[in-house]
């Protein structure tokens, strides 16, 4: 119910936008809903499969290997350094649909607002939302609003999901990988998680550090068109780049062993970490790959990524190897060995 | 990072494992007990026990706040929330440590009780502020490091006229325990392992300094070295503990006088003098009851002490009936000699708070030790 | 145990008796209500939130060179093997 | 991240589903979520795409004209006479996708879950989900699992997304309707809204009453296949037959004229509407479809519909109009004309 | 449903739409209000107009308690939720209606107020038993037909000793309104339309019975027909009344004696009489202060009377200036005179009290005239 | 104004005053505390949650009647001309 309705003067007074707030008229299924969905949703999102106005968008696919990947962004604070939910819930379906190598093609956005919601606010998110669309060639074709009672949601929640098409011949998977491969990364980690961090209201420090939270889309059809070899990509979100190894380690029954000191992290990252009692490992990224490929590709694909300026700081840092246990384990800068596990329970902060 | 990379370095590390391994004797054996939480972290995370001879041996001592906190005092803490329909605050630690009927403060989070994380006292005193229509406890756990920061927000919720602001004392102090460990005849048999010499608290003793140490030095003969949290501080104050044993000395020293004085931060001291007051006995978990190891609020700040603002039940809660915490927590168990270690209990499913805690030992043998583990299982 | 870590205290508010920290330009408020005489420039030990103490540049020195010594005669004696 | 991890012992204790409670750790991408993933999601919905553990999950398609829909689903409460937020979350979407005449394919679902609630819901929930998706012939193949603090949801949120394909020549579309065309709806109307008001916890009443919550797929199927004609179809879920009828004036400028009498409304749905003083119009459905064709067509479509169980109670209810105002207008029971407007406001039961 | 389905029929409406046409003298009109919005309603709901004879017009008056009711009693109710923290139990006809500041209940829900809609002062009380650290506030709107459940409410309150539970009162009654109309000079020739004679309420009368209309039918000689709100029953009263007019009578005839009695419900009465008492004068919106108009709480009651228990702002929130609701509910003006008709104000985004009851007015003219508006354009 | 029903009471709870209508099978707890002396099979106004009132067969009887009279003189003059 996103779908823009054909222009008209249909509705006597603009919505407020500037001082209005969501309530529960705009998720009734009435004019007022209507309202929302052409002068807010509709203004910014517009394309044309969106002003279809039918129950779905419909569209031309060429036959192939499609992929379709699903994101529920619930990020608090709604705005942050780098970015706020509206850009983040495009980099973040866009990104699952390209690890695959997929040409991503389209996207859908199902909203949950919670009434008293400022429409200012919504506004800023759906205008960023369509600028991280358009910037990555995904227009939002086919959309859902609902509104939720005060204290039952918590300002916006937004799900989307994409599809894209694989060019043929590629077959990326967590499973394709083998010991000896080398693993690499696109850039320094961490930057999301801190970032969001410094901007919850009970832990306040100041950074520079804004998230990263990008698309990778660009990056990654430069990677699989030079080095098709790659055996599998994964955006190292949730749980950071040491959940992401543990599940990879585990879909592929391999170890993985890491270098810490080939590991990009920012100083300002390593030092809010160590402020928080956190590892940087564990924490979330928006706009990084951890790369997959075979050794003798290893270079030439830290060359592609590293010419590309979402790669630039790309590195290899580590290597899979076999293990019947699939840990993860990382040499340490002092010299020592470690374990890299899943996260557990919470990464929250802590005193000890 | 000034002040904590040099002391990381790999090229430090070398050298002073070379000089470890040139001071040695070979004919007999070094078990160095580190109290502290924090050096036990610093063991497992940069893997010091790989740098050292084989017959220098870490004994993991119950110097972490979260893990020596009886499930009693985390029930209370719970009923405060629930019963009392308090505010809790909470350091991030104590989250996911469990207490009775495999609660914790997060499961009752989770059943709806209101549990805030803080990251500072400060945090706690802002939501008393912000909620004047309800009740707000601080949930104070830690070592005299952590406790002048509970002293600092009593006074100040005083002096702000704050009437809903209380705290939760639980705070415990590191000498008694150590002195404990090494008095009662039947922990010192218990462990089968006779130590040697201490790697005394680095931040703890920023705040006592190190004068508190000598009398046990001198008591019970045995050497104690005052060691940073680094790496390279738990190295060199291990070498500073061999030749100790080696010249048979048994002196307090310290190797962390970048921060640590003899007489310590007198300012603090005086803080926590003013507000709070030895209790008699305390519970430690592994050591049962210590006598005058941990403090209370004064008569005089009564009105911020939750103990005397809300009734509460006592709770029997008890350990999960296999796990070792009390034994590992005295040195006489290591993680692996516990049935549950990694299996029904690991960091996902604590049954101890051995293995909440990254100082826990439990958790640090799981996380920087299981794949020591599975390789000696495959060799 | 206890989570402490030396940072540089880039400013002070005398009135509140509250200073920031910098590390590696991570810039955090504190309370300094645990230390007197600080000044800008001084490192000092932060846990949750509160100046704990002040850094000695000096005896940090001498505990680097205490190591670095022990690195030296061992070099020597490696060398010497 | 709802893909199924390989699967093995890797979790030690057995998650509590019986008596467990999601907590924050569910949601922070670390062992717990997998654990989640693997013993509740996956353990219901398991096939082959979801069990492929990438970001994304990978099919072929053939070429043609795909249709991708979506819909949040935040009903209160999550179980009610005749259906779950479950069985709702599968048929809202397939719905949407199916009016457009299209073979449904594919679904991915984005679980918000509240700290707190209870995993045996949950366990019922997707339980009810994979039977949906079972009997529509629609995999959930890929997905994601959010958390979010007490008191920031509502137990819990599923947006689902679907993909299909439309028969080949086949384009519906609310832009067709012309004027002369006949207007069809499947059977009784007003159920589901009925049946999630009586068991609102302030509004008790009781009544037999079950939500019509269904898929659409086979009814239309046969349909399109019969009566290829046909202009559009939509199913007139929140805001009712009535704002669905003004939605479809609106995008073909053109007026409708309803009978009261022909309008198939349950005597039951009809008292508790009068009791609570809300319209059977503006009630929302979730199993039944609104189509228009060429009036030539309609009594061929009536009968097509007939013969469908999911049709059976299928009438004309009126007709498209020239009108340059777009009204929707009926004719009472009673004799007299009035306007069906959009619904204002929401509908609230009411004392006057 | 029995005794609704049969005074909805089709068949019936013929019949009775040839007998009105028979019974009227084409050479006068007949104008008839319907003093209640129910009325109003099944009219424009059921197209009875449509089946008059084209001298029959009706004349909307001022019964719908959402609409009469002024702003300044909005503002307050929002008042207690947003200043003094109450939880606010409104009937869902409240929640959009216009108060100052374009505000209503709806959107000080938005903002944040806790603002609930219940179907039954038996849900408010229910309420107030759920929440016993909030002050809970049923806001009682209506006419004598749902004044007697208010009643019930405050004593059902105060048999269960409820502290936090309270009523704002904003009952009106009906013969003072209906009688003010008549007797305002201002007021008859404001419309410059002369009332023919009254349909009578019929489900306030089931609560009073019939014989409150007698004083001024015989003092204003109008005769009233009290008449059931289905369209049969309209058309039935309707052709009551043209009969009397016809005859010369001005008497109070009662077409609705399935319900109403003469004397009404005397256990309502008396309850309502016990609890409540008169207020010495009531605004309304439109008619303005009108004397005797309304209730109040009893002193013996007062502990549930949210006016005495809560200190409230004298709010001086008036209509949007162009709005015509209190001439249109004077019988004076129609919808279509007003400028904000159909283009700023709409269900949508109601400018005045009119255009949010489904009862009001301009709401009814919207919902069920608007065709005929764009129909009398085109042609 | 004032929204009411007739529906019949199915049953009555003497000790909370409360009773059960139906309508069409749609069933409601309504409270009986403003009527007296009603019983099972009554058709009872609800308004509210309330009843009000309780229907008079006989009446609602004579009204239709009345209309059908008006009906059937004007049928009669209908079919006279
Ligand atoms: S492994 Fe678990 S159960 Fe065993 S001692 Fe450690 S914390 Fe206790
Ligand atoms: S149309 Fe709106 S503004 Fe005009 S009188 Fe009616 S309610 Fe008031
Ligand atoms: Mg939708
Ligand atoms: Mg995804
Ligand atoms: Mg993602
Ligand atoms: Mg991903
Ligand atoms: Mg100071
Ligand atoms: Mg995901
Ligand atoms: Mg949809
Ligand atoms: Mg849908
Ligand atoms: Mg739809
Ligand atoms: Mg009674």
């Amino acid at each position: 119910m996103l779908q823009r309705k054909p222009g008209s003067k249909r509705f006597p007074m603009r919505l407020n936008i500037k001082k209005g707030r969501v309530d529960m008229t705009h998720g009734s299924g009435g004019r007022a809903m209507a309202q929302l969905i052409e002068e807010l949703f509709a203004s910014h999102l517009d394309n044309e499969l969106l002003a279809q106005g039918n129950d779905q968008a419909a569209f031309s696919v060429p036959a192939g290997r499609m992929v379709m990947s699903t994101d529920g962004h619930v990020v608090s604070p709604l705005f942050f350094p780098g970015g706020d939910i509206g850009s983040l819930s495009v980099h973040g379906t866009v990104n699952d649909v390209v690890m695959s190598g997929a040409k991503p093609l389209y996207l859908s956005a199902s909203f949950i607002l919670e009434e008293g919601f400022p429409l200012a606010d919504l506004d800023k998110i759906v205008a960023s939302m369509a600028k991280a669309a358009e910037e990555t060639g995904t227009p939002i074709v086919t959309g859902d609003t609902k509104v939720v009672e005060k204290g039952k949601g918590d300002g916006v929640f937004i799900s989307t999901t994409g599809i894209g098409i694989v060019p043929d011949g590629l077959i990326l998977s967590g499973d394709q990988v083998q010991p000896g491969d080398k693993i690499l990364v696109s850039g320094y980690i961490g930057d999301h998680g801190v970032a969001i961090m410094s901007s919850r209201e009970n832990l306040e420090f100041e950074t520079s550090i804004a998230s990263d939270s990008q698309p990778l889309h660009d990056l990654v059809a430069d990677m699989v068109r030079e080095v098709p070899e790659i055996r599998c990509m994964r955006d190292p979100t949730r749980g950071g780049v040491a959940s992401t190894l543990n599940e990879l380690a585990q879909q592929s029954s391999t170890g993985m062993r890491l270098q810490e000191e080939a590991i990009p992290v920012r100083p300002e990252v390593h030092a809010a970490c160590e402020l928080l009692g956190l590892d940087p490992l564990y924490v979330a990224n928006e706009g990084k790959l951890i790369a997959i490929c075979p050794a003798d590709q290893a270079e030439k694909l830290l060359n592609v990524m590293r010419a590309h300026p979402k790669g630039q700081d790309a590195a290899i840092i580590g290597e899979v190897v076999e293990d019947e246990h699939s840990f993860v384990t990382m040499e340490t800068v002092f010299g020592g060995q470690r374990i890299v596990d899943w996260l557990a329970g919470e990464q929250l902060p802590r005193i000890c | 990072m000034k002040y904590v990379d040099e002391f990381r370095s790999k090229d430090g590390a070398k050298k002073l494992a070379t000089e470890i391994a040139r001071t040695v004797d070979p004919n007999r054996s070094y078990h160095v007990m580190e109290f502290c939480g924090g050096h036990t972290h610093a063991i497992f995370r940069y893997g010091v026990q790989d740098l050292m001879p084989d017959n220098v041996q870490f004994v993991h001592g119950p110097g972490c706040p979260v893990c020596v906190l009886p499930i009693p005092r985390i029930d209370a803490a719970i009923e405060l929330a629930e019963r009392h329909d308090a505010i809790i605050c909470s350091y991030g630690d104590m989250m996911r440590v469990p207490a009775s009927k495999k609660r914790s403060l997060i499961k009752a989070k989770a059943d709806g009780a209101d549990i805030r994380m803080v990251y500072s006292t400060q945090d706690a005193l802002k939501i008393a502020q912000d909620n004047p229509d309800r009740q707000v406890v601080f949930f104070a756990i830690g070592f005299e490091t952590t406790t002048p920061p509970s002293a600092v927000a009593i006074k100040q919720a005083q002096a702000l006229g704050l009437e809903n602001f209380s705290v939760f004392c639980n705070h415990v102090l590191t000498p008694a325990a150590i002195q404990h460990i090494l008095q009662a005849p039947d922990l010192r048999d218990f462990g089968a392992v006779s130590i040697d010499g201490f790697l005394g608290p680095s931040h703890v003793s920023s705040i006592i300094g190190s004068q508190p140490y000598d009398y046990f030095a001198q008591e019970f003969q045995k050497p104690v070295v005052i060691a940073g949290f680094e790496p390279l501080d738990v190295m060199q104050a291990t070498l500073m503990l061999i030749r100790q044993v080696n010249e048979g000395r048994f002196e307090v020293e310290n190797e962390y006088s970048r921060v640590v004085t003899p007489e310590g931060n007198l300012k603090a001291q005086s803080l926590v003098q003013e507000v709070f007051e030895l209790r008699r006995s305390f519970e430690w978990r592994g050591l049962g009851d210590v006598p005058y190891s941990a403090l209370q609020i004064r008569e005089c700040y009564a009105a911020f002490d939750a103990e005397r603002r809300f009734d509460l039940t006592k709770s029997k809660g008890q350990d999960v009936k296999a796990c070792e915490c009390p034994a590992i927590l005295r040195g006489a168990k290591k993680p692996t000699d516990c049935k549950l270690f990694g299996t029904v209990c690991t960091p996902d499913n604590p049954q101890g708070s051995c293995m909440v805690s990254s100082e826990g030992s439990c958790a640090a043998y799981w996380s920087y030790g299981r794949f020591r583990l599975a390789q000696n299982q495959v060799a | 145990m206890c989570l402490a870590l030396p940072a540089e205290l880039i400013a002070i508010d005398e009135a509140s008796d509250m200073g920031t920290v910098s590390l590696e330009g991570v810039k955090k408020q504190i309370s300094l209500a645990l230390v007197d005489g600080v000044k800008v420039g001084d490192f000092v030990l932060v846990h949750v939130g509160y100046a704990l103490n002040t850094i000695s540049p000096s005896e940090a020195q001498k505990t680097l060179e205490l190591m670095n010594e022990a690195g030296l005669v061992s070099a020597d004696e490696e060398a010497a093997q």
